[in-house]
């Protein structure tokens, strides 16, 4: 359907919840003619796969990468591409790589060709590392303890063999939050990073009175650290109490806890939210604190390094890294990786106690 | 010409591999005020390691109270283009899928109403315009809904709802992800964008239990596609694998959480009657392995992330309900789930917190459901529990005990 | 050594802080020659067991049930038996059974062929039903919602071949707790059973203030149900709070809740204790409520014979009655037992969350 | 002679194979009033299904504060036998070894000063002497002073310690159970006898994994034999429990939860280092596998009944301490722990509870230990925790990114 830009806009034309378009719009025919009755698919290459339909008929799938922040013009570039090789028809998927999807089979290596001279970069298919789900960071959220673009640029420049060519013993999922609010899915990753603080937050006891709600904010507080101050018509916060979560600057603009020096970030691993095999699993915290190092975060990528390389030496196949350490076990994990098990790795929050080691069933390491 | 800033730590990141957002921010800064003060203040941020946006304002279109995140700078002296930024979110079409018209078409309107910057997509699946100003909203929504495109969700309302790739390119999709996203996007028009809940709610939907939106993690209500009906078997394919070089005891049948599964060398067996409905074999064994119908999803609630009381998975409410044009089942239990949640929830109370506080108990019978195994892991441990009046009566036991 | 009762009692002549008797009095020689020197035992018979030094010396051991509760006849009557085949040496075993210990291989024979003319029964060795760990109840203890001993010898008279003869797939440990303080082992067993309360504590205002402290009550209450009524110088329950635990009760005589009608048995299965396999379990609750019925809890061993028989049926050699739930699952144990699944079976206190299916794993039932 | 009470449903219980304790109480009831109306009042409650006891009353010998549960009969004037009912407990032998001797000898203080009835043993591990009055208290207490047997504990204070049988009469144990029993159950008599802890303390001590004591699932300390060699294998008898038709791969290698052990159908092999010392290969090949030195005892705490926040299991502290007479460092221990304990602990909190409400680090800190991976399951979920003051300082993370 053709789409129109009037020079003049009449707001008054406007229409009301009439949601998005119907998806059938956005389909090739071929997937059309073939919507529910696929037999099969096979993984030809990293960045290849091919869908082949009971009927016969096959739908190929070449996937690049993207960094999701994307500019009009290379959007423009992108959609140009699929004129030429897919009449049109592209998708993303749900983590933000871009899919051309093609019919006529003469046009996938052709397609692939430009890609790659138009230095594209595919894979992100099958058992290796794909896109990094994450946030705004500092690009345009207020509530950033660190930056998600440019962390996720470092640790996929690092990893890149991984997603355009090495396998791995399962899929290996990437997630960053810039901060503990965690949007996307860093608490159930394989492996994660989230921005945190260390610090309490400040209180601005003048703009707290305008600008912030007493029951909201203290409803906000994981760990009831705030109290009232009548006296200041403000907050106090119990230090001893306060975990530095931020949650109360999300509701109250009177508590800034950003700190330059202080906030870090913090590496969670173990997730997954497939079903296969074992339960989704909630990724749990292995590294509590590295510095806020931009543009590259060389720390982190050192400690994400000595991770991803354990769990690549030591995993069978199609072990997922939460299975691998359970099957090792957390004290081999340790051991293995070098990385300090320290106070922060031991859970003191409501559910401390179904994280205790309540049997004698021990291995020992070193 | 727009002004240019010295960047010269997000050049470090012009370098390497993976596809560059900076040279993205440096293509639209290139012709987008705007976008080059985003680069600017960007640059400043890396140097200071800080954030230099404000809380975010209330800002909207006329008649909706979402689907714009206002955001404000606290450097809009030093970066004036971005005193104002605010993103605007834009509902995706379901599974993801785009025309290159639709693509241009959204690029026109952004370049013309907005930085020229975008995310494809949000976590939660609306297409990102990021950073445009209040008076730009009015017409930005406007052509949009001209072109049959609407705003997506945010703030305390029902949230863009998203989905798997499902049927549309996957044969393991046991229900219509597509259709139902479609469906339930519109059948909640009103509450997506008139914030009117306690706090947000999220739907996702996937084709299967392998799960991949992340339905299960972060998704209010998680709609997961599976089946009651055998494995089919396809013995040739499974032994091609075995001469591929797979190790099917160790891969397949060492792997299969309902320890269902026999491998002889030659023929795979599987109980399907101790089948967990996993996936792992089907995924592993594509091709050789087909689940059969009935088909239907197992519908969970309730997961998040970590604030206030930490991060959730959804739980089991539905262990089986059919997927079947109009969703009516579906789309009643998600009225009276919200009603009750609106009636009892706190302000910035999750679905699953509520239910956490009061218990589950007074949840289903509020949505008018019983209670089934299949709802947990285990039973409760500790040895006391409410009883309501009439839950003894008749002496319940007589009936079983015979 | 020789015990003395004097005639007369000089109280003063007391010791105190003396501790226990060194258990080293009370160990047949050969026990003492070969202490911590054992090289393996060998189970002859559910009623006897020989345990063989590295030395090459032998103990028999020849177990027999025990009430537990005992009068001081019958201990008298196995003392004599003691000295006759024993040397006079015997123990008791953590779960209540009686173990003479022969070191003449030649009096094993006599030995058993008396105790079973005397109506002694033995077994209770290796993979069986044991004896019952078990509680006051009516017998001595004023929290008794339901009696203990009447209720494991129903029990047992029930289950008596799989203690003397039978096999099981792996020990079945059978716990019972008259009450929720759960004296003994109720919540890591195979199969236990608690007396449990259904209606609120009555509250006896006029007493309150003299017997019972207010902080104290409170803070007996697992649910904080209990607030001050300052008027009455007692307490008010919040109705809606209370689970009828009766803790308030233990600190507090003013709040009686034993009822004759409305207390009742519950039956919680799957716990163990032992690292073997899988690590320690908690028991779970399979029957929220049974009545009251003595002198033979009739709807009890019913319900308990619907478990153990299932259990017996379907379990795999090795496998504890928890061990073979998990791995059929819950809902398979509901199905088969025909127990049906109660809004009692769903948790809604401290842990809930970590008891909720958080996967799409199910199996599916008739 | 003793007065006779009808007990029409009690002498229902005195029929059936297992042993009676009804037939007990008649035997008692037979010479000795107390036991008559003991009798009599349970007829009555298995009637009426209550109980007729009445709270506890503080009772005690001289200078002790516990050993001796109170009890009165609410139905006194009906059953004056039973007025007054008090429990003794007796401090065990450690491991419940006896003499006929010492079973007479306790049976003859018993008759002149009880009820004839008694319990061996009670959940704790005290001989249980069930039935006394206020004045016969001192009496009793001399007679069993002057012939070295002394009270068992209760209420506030540590509890009797108790064992399993271990090097006694079992191949397995790799402690002396007994010993330490003793030995730890003499270095706290005035911790036992006097009542000074928040609420009561029970140690639990067993000589393998296999926990023949319950020691994990009811003990505030618990106390576990390991070893840290690997399993000594006795190839032969392992073949021989094959030929005897156990199915080793079965039984054996796929129940090993170290998932370390294989067999070939003529030789087993353990990979010790993924052992996790479970005993499950070791005791089910009972004489083939041997567990070797170093041993020791992995030391837990913290199980309890439901009360308050919901039963608990033991929790590592120790992953590993050798335990050589005199045992100093566990005692040590257990000195620092119970200190820190009745420092914070409130009224009936146990120190399980209390290391829960204020944090594993706190304990940990107290006591002088560190954070090792073997106190956890698994890292905490949630990614916000506490930092005290040098947590962070010279950068630690410097030292291991190396
Ligand atoms: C395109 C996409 C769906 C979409 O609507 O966009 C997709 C597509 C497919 N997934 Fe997926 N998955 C997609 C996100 C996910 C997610 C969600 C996420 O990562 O946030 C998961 C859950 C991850 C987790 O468990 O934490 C996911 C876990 C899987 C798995 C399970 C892997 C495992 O064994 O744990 C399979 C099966 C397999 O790989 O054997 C699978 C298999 C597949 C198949 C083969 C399904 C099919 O028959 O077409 C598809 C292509 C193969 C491949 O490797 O990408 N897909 N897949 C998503 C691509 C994301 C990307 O760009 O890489
Ligand atoms: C844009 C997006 C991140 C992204 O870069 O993709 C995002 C951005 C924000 N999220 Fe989010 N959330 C986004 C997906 C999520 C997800 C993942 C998902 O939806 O699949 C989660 C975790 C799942 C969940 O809902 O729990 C998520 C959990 C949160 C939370 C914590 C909610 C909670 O109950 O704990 C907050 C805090 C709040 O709502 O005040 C939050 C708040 C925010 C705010 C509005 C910041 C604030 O407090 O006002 C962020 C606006 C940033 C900005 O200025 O643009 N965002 N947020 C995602 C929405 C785009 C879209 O519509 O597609
Ligand atoms: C005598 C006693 C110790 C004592 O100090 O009194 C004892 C003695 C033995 N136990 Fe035990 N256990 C004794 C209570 C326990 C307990 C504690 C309890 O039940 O409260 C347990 C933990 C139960 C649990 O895990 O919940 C226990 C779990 C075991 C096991 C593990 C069974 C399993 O595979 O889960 C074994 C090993 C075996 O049977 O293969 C075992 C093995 C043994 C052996 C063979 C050890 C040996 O080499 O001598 C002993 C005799 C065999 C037998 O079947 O009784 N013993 N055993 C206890 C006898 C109680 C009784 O009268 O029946
Ligand atoms: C006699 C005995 C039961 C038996 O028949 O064997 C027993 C009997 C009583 N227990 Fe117990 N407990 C006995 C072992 C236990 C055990 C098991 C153990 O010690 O191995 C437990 C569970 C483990 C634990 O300690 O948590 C146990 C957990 C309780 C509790 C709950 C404590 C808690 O923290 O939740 C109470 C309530 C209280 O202390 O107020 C309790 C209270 C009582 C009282 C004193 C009733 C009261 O509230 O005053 C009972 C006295 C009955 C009477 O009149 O004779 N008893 N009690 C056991 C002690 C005999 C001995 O010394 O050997
Ligand atoms: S994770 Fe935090 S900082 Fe990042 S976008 Fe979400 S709310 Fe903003
Ligand atoms: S930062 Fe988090 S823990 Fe600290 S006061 Fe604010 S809400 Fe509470
Ligand atoms: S979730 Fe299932 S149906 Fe959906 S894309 Fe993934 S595999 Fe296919
Ligand atoms: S789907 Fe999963 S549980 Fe079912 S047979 Fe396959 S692997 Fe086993
Ligand atoms: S379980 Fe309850 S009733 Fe039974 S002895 Fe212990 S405290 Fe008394
Ligand atoms: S019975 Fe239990 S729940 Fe009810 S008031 Fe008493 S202590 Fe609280
Ligand atoms: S716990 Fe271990 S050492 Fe003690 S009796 Fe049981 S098997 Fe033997
Ligand atoms: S002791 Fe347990 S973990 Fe170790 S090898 Fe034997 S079975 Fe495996």
């Amino acid at each position: 359907m053709p789409y129109v830009i009037p020079e003049v806009v009449d707001v008054k034309q406007r229409k009301t919840d009439i949601g998005p378009p119907h998806y059938k719009n956005f389909l090739p025919p071929i997937i059309q003619k073939n919507y529910g009755d696929w037999k099969e698919h096979q993984i030809l290459s990293p960045g290849l796969m091919v869908h082949i339909a009971n009927s016969g008929d096959k739908i190929w799938t070449v996937r690049v990468a993207s960094p999701r922040l994307l500019a009009t013009d290379t959007l423009r570039e992108i959609a140009e591409i699929a004129d030429k090789y897919c009449d049109g028809y592209l998708r993303f998927t749900t983590r933000n790589n871009i899919e051309f999807l093609v019919s006529d089979e003469s046009k996938v290596n052709p397609l692939i060709e430009e890609l790659k001279a138009r230095n594209f970069v595919l894979g992100g298919i099958g058992s290796r590392v794909s896109n990094v789900v994450h946030t705004q960071g500092w690009i345009h959220c207020h509530s950033a303890a660190v930056d998600a673009s440019g962390l996720v640029k470092s640790l996929m420049d690092e990893f890149i063999d991984y997603f355009t060519t090495k396998e791995t013993p399962n899929k290996v999922r990437f997630a960053v939050a810039c901060c503990t609010n965690m949007c996307g899915a860093v608490h159930c990753s394989d492996i994660a990073f989230v921005g945190i603080h260390t610090k309490v937050p400040r209180i601005e006891h003048e703009r707290f009175k305008d600008l912030c709600e007493l029951p909201t904010t203290m409803a906000a507080c994981p760990t009831a650290a705030i109290i009232p101050d009548p006296a200041k018509k403000s907050i106090k916060i119990k230090e001893e109490k306060c975990m530095y979560c931020g949650n109360c600057y999300s509701v109250c603009p009177a508590l800034p806890i950003k700190d330059p020096e202080n906030d870090g970030v913090a590496i969670v691993v173990g997730g997954k939210v497939g079903n296969l095999r074992t339960p989704p699993k909630f990724s749990k915290v292995v590294v509590a604190f590295l510095p806020n190092n931009p543009p590259r975060w060389p720390e982190v990528i050192k400690a994400t390094k000595k991770i991803f390389d354990a769990y690549i030496a030591g995993a069978k196949k199609h072990e997922r890294v939460g299975e691998w350490i359970e099957r090792i076990g957390w004290e081999k994990f340790f051991a293995i990786t070098g990385i300090p098990f320290t106070w922060q790795h031991i859970d003191d929050w409501t559910y401390a106690f179904e994280t205790f080691r309540t049997t004698a069933q021990i291995k020992w390491v070193k | 010409m727009t002004k240019k800033h010295e960047t010269p730590l997000l050049d470090e990141l012009e370098k390497g591999p993976f596809p560059s957002f900076v040279k993205e921010m440096k293509k639209a800064a290139a012709k987008n005020p705007m976008a080059a003060d985003e680069l600017g203040l960007l640059e400043k941020s890396f140097r200071d390691k800080v954030t230099y946006w404000k809380h975010g304002g209330i800002v909207g279109v006329r008649g909706y109270g979402g689907g714009v995140i206002g955001r404000y700078c606290e450097l809009a002296d030093q970066f004036p283009g971005v005193a104002h930024f605010h993103t605007v979110r834009i509902n995706q079409p379901a599974g993801l899928f785009y025309t290159s018209e639709a693509i241009r078409f959204i690029c026109d309107v952004w370049d013309r109403y907005g930085s020229g910057l975008t995310n494809f997509h949000g976590s939660t699946g609306d297409i990102i315009l990021l950073g445009t100003t209040t008076d730009n909203l009015e017409p930005l929504a406007t052509i949009f809904s001209l072109n049959g495109f609407d705003l997506g969700g945010s703030g305390s309302a029902m949230r863009t709802p998203s989905c798997c790739v499902g049927p549309a390119r996957c044969e393991w999709s046991m229900i219509d992800t597509l259709d139902i996203t479609y469906e339930l996007t519109q059948e909640f028009q009103d509450e997506l964008h008139r914030p009117s809940f306690p706090y947000k709610f999220k739907i996702k939907t996937v084709g299967c239990p392998v799960d991949c939106n992340a339905a299960i993690a972060r998704a209010d209500l998680s709609i997961i596609g599976t089946w009651k009906g055998p494995i089919e078997i396809d013995q040739d394919r499974v032994r091609d694998y075995a001469k591929k070089g797979m190790n099917i005891q160790e891969e397949i049948v060492n792997l299969c959480p309902g320890k269902c599964i026999t491998w002889d060398g030659n023929n795979l067996k599987i109980d399907d009657s101790d089948c967990l409905h996993c996936m792992h074999c089907i995924a592993k064994l594509s091709g050789a392995l087909k689940p059969t119908p009935p088909f239907g999803a197992t519908i969970l609630i309730g997961s998040k992330a970590p604030f206030v009381i930490g991060a959730t998975l959804s739980w089991v409410i539905f262990p089986f309900m059919e997927m079947k044009s109009p969703y009516q089942e579906i789309k009643d239990f998600i009225r009276k789930a919200t009603e009750w949640w609106s009636e009892y929830g706190k302000n910035r109370e999750r679905i699953g917190e509520l239910i956490l506080r009061l218990g589950m108990r007074e949840f289903l019978e509020a949505v008018g459901l019983k209670p089934t195994p299949e709802m947990v892991k285990e039973p409760r441990r500790d040895p006391f529990w409410f009883w309501k009046e009439g839950d003894l009566e008749g002496k319940p036991w007589e009936s079983w005990l015979k």
